[in-house]
């Protein structure tokens, strides 16, 4: 590698230049996790060069050789593929770049920290709570949605599914269908197909906020009441917190995605002016410091402490949830 | 200009013929580096008809495009004017909501669509935006009484042959209350007979004070229709008149010869006779509709071509003698049944590509949808069909070799301008035809089949074409089968000619047989 | 590519949104209406639905599922009858699913901020029309290829509404939002849509009748009518179970009639057809190209306004990949109904069985729990077939 | 669309691969050649590449950088070049996208398998000419368009590649693999490569001279030499740089030398031209249309499996999502690239500049960090400006 360093100098940028990749920007999580890491990483004086890669491995990989043109000091890597990224993560490594893993560890590498979301226990939240919402005294209906399965969240989520629920007595699983995609409208037919074969089902599992979104609209359209059916998801959407207001949707889990970012660019900054990055909570087998970002369910229950205290700022709003009336309705 | 003849139009006429329709002041159209039209003039009054005569390329077309907008303003230099106003035609629809309608040169008949809607297209009838298809069926058969069509209007375009495709436009063109009626060439691809009710057509159309540019390489239509003629050469006005003049001399202003060289090309082809095995032998051939009914379109033709020799095949309009050709051809979709030989070799070719390669070729009667690759270039169009033999290792096409063989072509056929890389596109319409007619040379020609080979050529190009087919006959003791309903052309051209009335041959005639008795042939008042 | 195929064109005509009536002027109206292509779409989707039936235990034929089926086609099937009208002019439009996207944000922005059912409708239609416009202008005034133009569409209208949406679901919406595609239909409407189709079919009938100069014309007349009879009780005796029959429908009638009745009746429509034929015929015959594709692209803006309507009435909200792939699926039911990607080809009524053909695999597999690849791998074959045998019997008929 | 546009065709015949040299007779040369679609699209990569060595203060034009680009275009280059050559005679491949993921899967599952560099390509250039041939199998026999047909590839050979891959990466494969794109040129390849371009530049000026009938073309000749001495040099300079130049390079010249040659000197290659151009016509002048077309996806068929190698080789794994989207990538480089939809109209060097255009965006774009919403929106503008400018240029010219 020649002076790749010494050409990001060249090009004049303040501070440490930290690199992010995103896989896709048709999440809303990853959009404010991206604005949220150029705002810590100003405060720490560092600038951001950040890429979204379109689902597209491809895209992403170009996206990470022209950041390495660019000079960047860390990469910042939330990977389509985990199994596909060894082979730049030593790319990066040879060429003098820090790498951390974010929201999920790459396989057959060694990156220089992790900071993520564990899908496993995601999808155990989400498991658990199906069981905990489970009619007494009988074998419960329930339906699984899941995501693609081309991607490393729904298996790792799988996991969960199959050892919680797949050999659960008290529960007969009616319908069990993955979604390409994680397409919305696709979810929306599975659901429908679900409720088509079984009328009565207990509870939907799903993996995403969108698919259950998608099991709202067709509980409702199988005339069913509010309230009546649980169904899970992920990652907090304003429309789903709404469904949680008014019942159609059981729970989402939340991931903390602030500090998730923030811990992104508290190590990237770390790494990049050549001072200890905080403290692990554990390592994986190779050694590799990992952050976990904390999660938690979030049900009609604690929905309130959700908004005013959990919910970062800018993610969410009180109308958003209740409509144009509620702004207040968990007070300020 | 090398003329010091008046000019048509350009001073007003003599029996005070009221407004001028329709004024054009130094038109100029470039191409490229070509000027294509040079500084124009032209005037039509009311019941005026001006004809304009020329050789193929001479830029008779491009005139009209100008003038109905097909060409559009801005893209020519000069002024055209309609009742005095300035007009600046950006599309024929503009052209058209002026009063100025044009039937163009080529066909434009969308095969799927019905005759009515091809007759009416812009101009459908009914109100509120929805299309009264009753209105526009009785509106559709009374403009086709003009021709005495007999035709379905609520049918595809598909059932029509070229001519009759030809007079639905005409048809509709003239049902149209046009104030400049343009036809670019409008009895090329008719019949005698159909020719004559549109010139009838024309001459009430001018009672009526309609201005009409008529476009004609049959100069001898001129006397009946014509008031005034103007004449050009290369893109430019050579001469002009405001009578019909001697044809001789109209003939000499559009080539720019002398008079005497020009008949000296009259000739009279000595008749070759049939003799040794027959270059073609036709038995009992019959050819079908492809559907259900098993219509057919030929039946029980047996006929002989012998090297050499050149057979004229005349018929009035769906004969069938199209359905033969493309039978023999191997280009028929349906079933046929007979015996044929090609130069000895028994069997009918089973596609076209076989046809060739048995020393087979065919000119076809639709030049634009089925004989033109648009956007190609000239070399390319020509040598489509002799790739194989132009080809090293049977693999790339040998270049040069192909140049040379398409600059001979190109000389031999006087294919003008004389350049082969430029699209097709950019030849005049006589000369597209040359080189298609360039396409049949295949090598080891054995057979050639011409479907109607000089629809819209001139005088000039129409010489060269017969002197190169009996060349081409005599000298590769090729045999020819000339389709034509050209009276003139089967009667000068042919050794011997078959007359096909409703799918059957009835009746064979040699040289110096009468017109006459081809007409009747033709329309089956005498049977043989 | 062949003489064959080049013949096979023939019987479809531009009529062909009706073609029995068409054809049947050539040749014998029976055999034609075996031939349609809209017939062997039909004989497909029933073979389907048979087998769906058989191996679902008797799922697939409940009313339930037709009202399911009725939903998940529409979206789908109103952009197939704008897309084949497209194309029959000539055109493509690969912006379509983004366009729908972005109206179906702004309906669902409104309907946050708490506007009523029709002016958010509205909102989202006016978005439409305006995406049309600057598409319709972009084609007309540049010359750019509509290929092009969509292109660029397609990639721009999604990336401004993810922009403006920050990627997060809008909504959800009002339950009167929704109602306008999933709720159950009045029985008022339903006994309306049962007399339309009563009235529909007897003109279908008689047409038959007066039209046809052959034997057999009287059993086509009582075949018609016994159909169209049958159609009629089925709409009233479905409409009346307890699931009913969604609104839905009558947005696939409605953009079915409307679309149908300009390339069948309006001038307008010839020209659409003239134009996609053969562009320098309607350049000569005096149509005004430039606004037939203007006022083609405008009336598809329409359709980005109601299909983002439908996607996000269906959703409940409006969703950051809604309409993802919606113009392939809907240029494939284009052309599986019939539509030529040459021009000058096609029909509404094809467009919108192709659009039921898909649909009903999608539902049907989904309902099986037919794992998604799997799904892919059938679908697929089962495209090929149908479109394979339609053409076969096509060229039988015409050999024979 | 409009007479405009149709006559715009003119100057772009079959020869066309070649375009400056057919029209040139008909133009003056240097108008030709400041008119030329290829010459509008290098002149737009040019002002793209100066803006963004500008704005990302140098990083653009540096050898490492042009490395980059140049692999990053690889995949995309070769699957337009194949494209053009498809939907020049006609017909379009939607599947490209599904079947280099297919062949890729088959690569490198041999790998894992512990196959050579070798043998592994081979068996996936195997697998695509056996997609390539169902494909073209399929159109020619049951005469399904082969919109529909490759639209059930594009859905059945990524459903196959996943139900056998169970969707999960294969890989990772051998460094030996990677090396055939993403390594770096030897240094005599380099050498070998200068003299090429020496060599092609050479004739190409010595063709300029003899065609020439006008001044200038003596200035012709010296300008074509300087330009293919430039050339050469940069590329021998480049070589020799740390980074090199990389192997994808020899991909994409692979590719374009033998397509190139195919549409411009082989019979094949005019036979397609023409029978995009006329179908019908193609049929009366002896072309076996069905030959040539299962020909033309059998071409594509090996192309599937240099791409699927290229997508692994660059990837280093074969990744389930790998090639989505490949196909709306390749049409879109080839139409940029003058293809006409309509057929008969294309070139491969186009297709290739197309594809160039497209990659410099996403390069740029990435290197300067330009949000993604903004970075679709700018693409998309470029692209219609593009086009329009060299509809607009075209037209000018051909009304003076
Ligand atoms: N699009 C074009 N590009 C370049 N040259 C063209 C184009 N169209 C026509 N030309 C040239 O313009 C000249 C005049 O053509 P035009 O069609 O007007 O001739 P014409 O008198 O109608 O001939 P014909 O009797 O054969 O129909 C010809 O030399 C032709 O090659
Ligand atoms: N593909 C087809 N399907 C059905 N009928 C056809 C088809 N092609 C031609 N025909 C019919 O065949 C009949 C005879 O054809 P055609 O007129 O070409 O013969 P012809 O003797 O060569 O006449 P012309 O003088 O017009 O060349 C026409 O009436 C036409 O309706
Ligand atoms: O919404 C998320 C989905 O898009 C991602 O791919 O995996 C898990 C979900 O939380
Ligand atoms: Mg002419
Ligand atoms: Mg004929």
């Amino acid at each position: 590698a020649q002076g790749d360093a010494g050409q990001g100098a060249s090009a004049g940028n303040k501070g440490n230049l930290i690199g992010v990749s995103l896989y896709t920007n048709q999440v809303a999580r990853f959009n404010f996790e991206e604005k949220k890491m150029k705002e810590v990483a100003a405060q720490n004086g560092d600038s951001v060069i950040s890429n979204f890669a379109n689902n597209n491995l491809e895209t992403q990989l170009s996206q990470i050789q022209s950041m390495f043109q660019r000079g960047i000091k860390v990469l910042v890597l939330n990977q389509i593929n985990s199994k596909a990224f060894a082979p730049i993560v030593s790319q990066a490594q040879q060429r003098g770049i820090k790498v951390i893993a974010y929201d999920e560890d790459v396989a057959g590498a060694n990156v220089d920290y992790v900071v993520q979301r564990d899908n496993v226990e995601m999808g155990a939240v989400q498991a658990q709570s199906v069981i905990d919402h489970l009619p007494a005294g009988r074998v419960a209906k329930v339906a699984i949605i899941r995501g693609d399965p081309s991607t490393p969240a729904m298996v790792q989520m799988s996991e969960s599914y199959d050892k919680l629920i797949g050999n659960n007595p008290k529960i007969e699983v009616v319908y069990d269908n993955t979604t390409p995609g994680w397409d919305q409208a696709a979810a929306q037919r599975n659901a429908e197909a679900a409720l088509q074969k079984e009328p009565n089902i207990d509870a939907f599992l799903v993996m995403w906020d969108n698919g259950a979104q998608a099991v709202a609209q067709a509980l409702k359209a199988t005339g069913k009441q509010a309230g009546t059916v649980w169904s899970t998801g992920s990652d907090g959407s304003p429309a789903s917190l709404a469904y949680i207001a008014q019942g159609w949707q059981g729970q989402t889990t939340w991931t903390a995605v602030d500090k998730q970012a923030t811990n992104a660019m508290t190590i990237a900054h770390a790494f990049a002016s050549g001072s200890e990055p905080p403290t692990p909570d554990s390592k994986t087998q190779a050694g590799v410091p990992v952050l976990h970002t904390p999660l938690s369910s979030v049900t009609k229950d604690n929905l309130c402490e959700f908004l005013t205290k959990s919910a970062p700022t800018g993610w969410v709003k009180q109308e958003q949830v209740f409509g144009s009336e509620g702004a207040s309705t968990c007070g300020q | 200009m090398d003329n010091d003849q008046p000019v048509a139009g350009a001073v007003p006429s003599v029996d005070g013929r009221a407004t001028a329709l329709l004024v054009a002041r130094s038109l100029t159209k470039v191409y490229g580096s070509t000027t294509v039209l040079n500084d124009v003039d032209l005037t039509l009054h009311e019941g005026q008809v001006l004809a304009v005569v020329g050789e193929n390329g001479a830029g008779k077309s491009t005139l009209v495009k100008i003038l109905s907008g097909v060409v559009p303003y801005g893209e020519y230099a000069g002024t055209v004017e309609v009742d005095g106003n300035p007009a600046q035609f950006s599309s024929p629809y503009a052209s058209d909501t002026a009063g100025v309608v044009m039937v163009p040169q080529e066909l434009h008949v969308v095969p799927h669509l019905t005759i009515a809607e091809n007759m009416f297209a812009a101009h459908l009838p009914g109100r509120h935006g929805l299309y009264d298809e009753r209105a526009a069926v009785r509106e559709a058969r009374k403009a086709l009484e003009t021709f005495g069509l007999e035709v379905d209007p609520r049918a595809p375009a598909a059932v029509l042959t070229p001519s009759e495709r030809r007079l639905i436009v005409l048809a509709a063109a003239l049902h149209r209350s046009a104030r400049v009626l343009i036809l670019d060439e409008p009895t090329a691809a008719l019949t005698e007979a159909e020719a004559g009710v549109l010139l009838d057509r024309l001459r009430s159309f001018r009672k009526a004070g309609v201005g009409i540019i008529y476009i004609t390489h049959r100069l001898d239509e001129l006397k009946r229709v014509a008031d005034d003629v103007m004449v050009l050469r290369n893109g430019r006005l050579v001469a002009g008149y405001d009578s019909v003049p001697r044809q001789a001399e109209l003939v000499s202003a559009m080539l720019g010869e002398t008079l005497r060289s020009i008949e000296a090309i009259a000739h009279v082809a000595p008749t070759k006779p049939a003799s040794g095995d027959p270059a073609l032998r036709v038995r009992n051939l019959s050819v079908f509709v492809n559907d259900k009914q098993q219509r057919p379109r030929v039946l029980d033709v047996s006929l002989d071509v012998y090297p050499g020799e050149i057979v004229g095949l005349y018929g009035l309009v769906g004969a069938g003698r199209t359905e033969l050709g493309r039978a023999l051809f191997g280009a028929w979709p349906g079933p046929v049944t007979g015996e044929c030989h090609i130069g000895g070799t028994q069997g009918l070719p089973k596609n076209t590509n076989r046809a060739l390669k048995r020393g087979l070729s065919l000119l076809v009667e639709d030049r634009k949808s089925q004989g033109v690759f648009h956007g190609q270039s000239v070399s390319s169009n020509m040598t489509v069909s002799m790739l194989d033999d132009l080809s090293r290792m049977r693999l790339l096409v040998d270049k040069p070799r192909e140049r040379h063989r398409v600059d001979e072509f190109v000389q031999k056929l006087g294919v003008r301008p004389p350049r082969t890389r430029i699209a097709i596109d950019a030849l005049s319409g006589g000369n597209q035809q040359k080189v298609l007619l360039g396409r049949c040379l295949i090598d080891d020609l054995k057979v050639l089949i011409l479907d109607e080979p000089t629809l819209g050529v001139d005088v000039g190009a129409r010489r060269d074409i017969y002197q190169l087919v009996r060349k081409i006959a005599r000298e590769l003791e090729v045999g020819v089968l000339l389709i034509s309903s050209d009276v003139d052309e089967v009667l000068t051209e042919a050794d011997r000619i078959l007359v096909m009335y409703k799918c059957r041959i009835r009746g064979e005639f040699s040289r110096g047989a009468s017109a006459h008795d081809l007409m009747s042939a033709a329309t089956g008042a005498s049977m043989p | 590519m062949t003489l064959q195929e080049s013949s096979r064109k023939v019987p479809q005509t531009a009529d062909d949104h009706d073609a029995p009536r068409a054809a049947g002027r050539a040749y014998s109206r029976v055999v034609a209406a075996l031939l349609s292509r809209s017939t062997v779409l039909t004989a497909a989707a029933l073979v389907l639905i048979l087998y769906f039936q058989q191996v679902s235990g008797g799922l697939f034929l409940t009313s339930t599922n037709a009202s399911l089926l009725l939903r998940q086609t529409a979206v789908v099937a109103v952009v197939a009858a704008g897309m084949a009208m497209l194309i029959i002019m000539g055109e493509i439009d690969l912006s379509v699913g983004s366009a729908a996207f972005f109206t179906g944000l702004v309906v669902a922005h409104f309907q946050v901020q708490g506007w009523g059912v029709v002016p958010s409708i509205g909102a989202g239609v006016v978005a439409g029309i305006v995406l049309g416009l600057v598409n319709g202008l972009v084609i007309t005034r540049f010359a750019v290829p509509a290929f092009i133009v969509t292109l660029a569409g397609f990639l721009l209208w999604r990336g401004l509404g993810l922009l403006l949406a920050k990627a997060t679901p809008i909504g959800p919406v009002s339950n009167d939002l929704i109602f306008v595609t999933e709720g159950r239909m009045p029985i008022p409407l339903v006994y309306g849509l049962g007399l339309a189709v009563l009235a529909v079919g007897a003109r279908w009938a008689i047409a038959g009748r007066r039209g046809a100069e052959r034997a057999g014309s009287l059993v086509a007349l009582i075949v018609r009518l016994t159909v169209s009879v049958a159609i009629a009780v089925l709409v009233i005796v479905i409409g009346q179970t307890p699931t009913g029959l969604p609104n839905a429908l009558l947005w696939i009638l409605g953009v079915a009639m409307v679309l149908g009745g300009v390339l069948g009746r309006a001038k307008l429509g010839r020209r659409i057809f003239l134009l996609g034929s053969n562009a320098e015929a309607a350049v000569y015959a005096g149509i005004n190209a430039k606004r037939t594709v203007l006022i083609g692209f405008l009336v598809m803006g329409a359709i980005y306004g109601i299909a983002g309507t439908m996607l996000t009435a269906r959703a409940g909200v409006a969703s950051p990949d809604a309409g993802n792939t919606l113009e392939l699926v809907a240029i494939a039911a284009a052309v599986i109904g019939g539509t030529s990607l040459r021009g000058g080809v096609g029909s509404i009524r094809g467009a919108i069985l192709g659009a039921f053909l898909l649909a009903t695999m999608d539902n049907g597999m989904s309902l099986l729990g037919v794992p998604t690849y799997s799904q892919n791998v059938v679908k697929a074959i089962i495209l090929v077939l149908a479109v394979a045998l339609d053409g076969y019997f096509r060229r039988r008929q015409l050999a024979k």
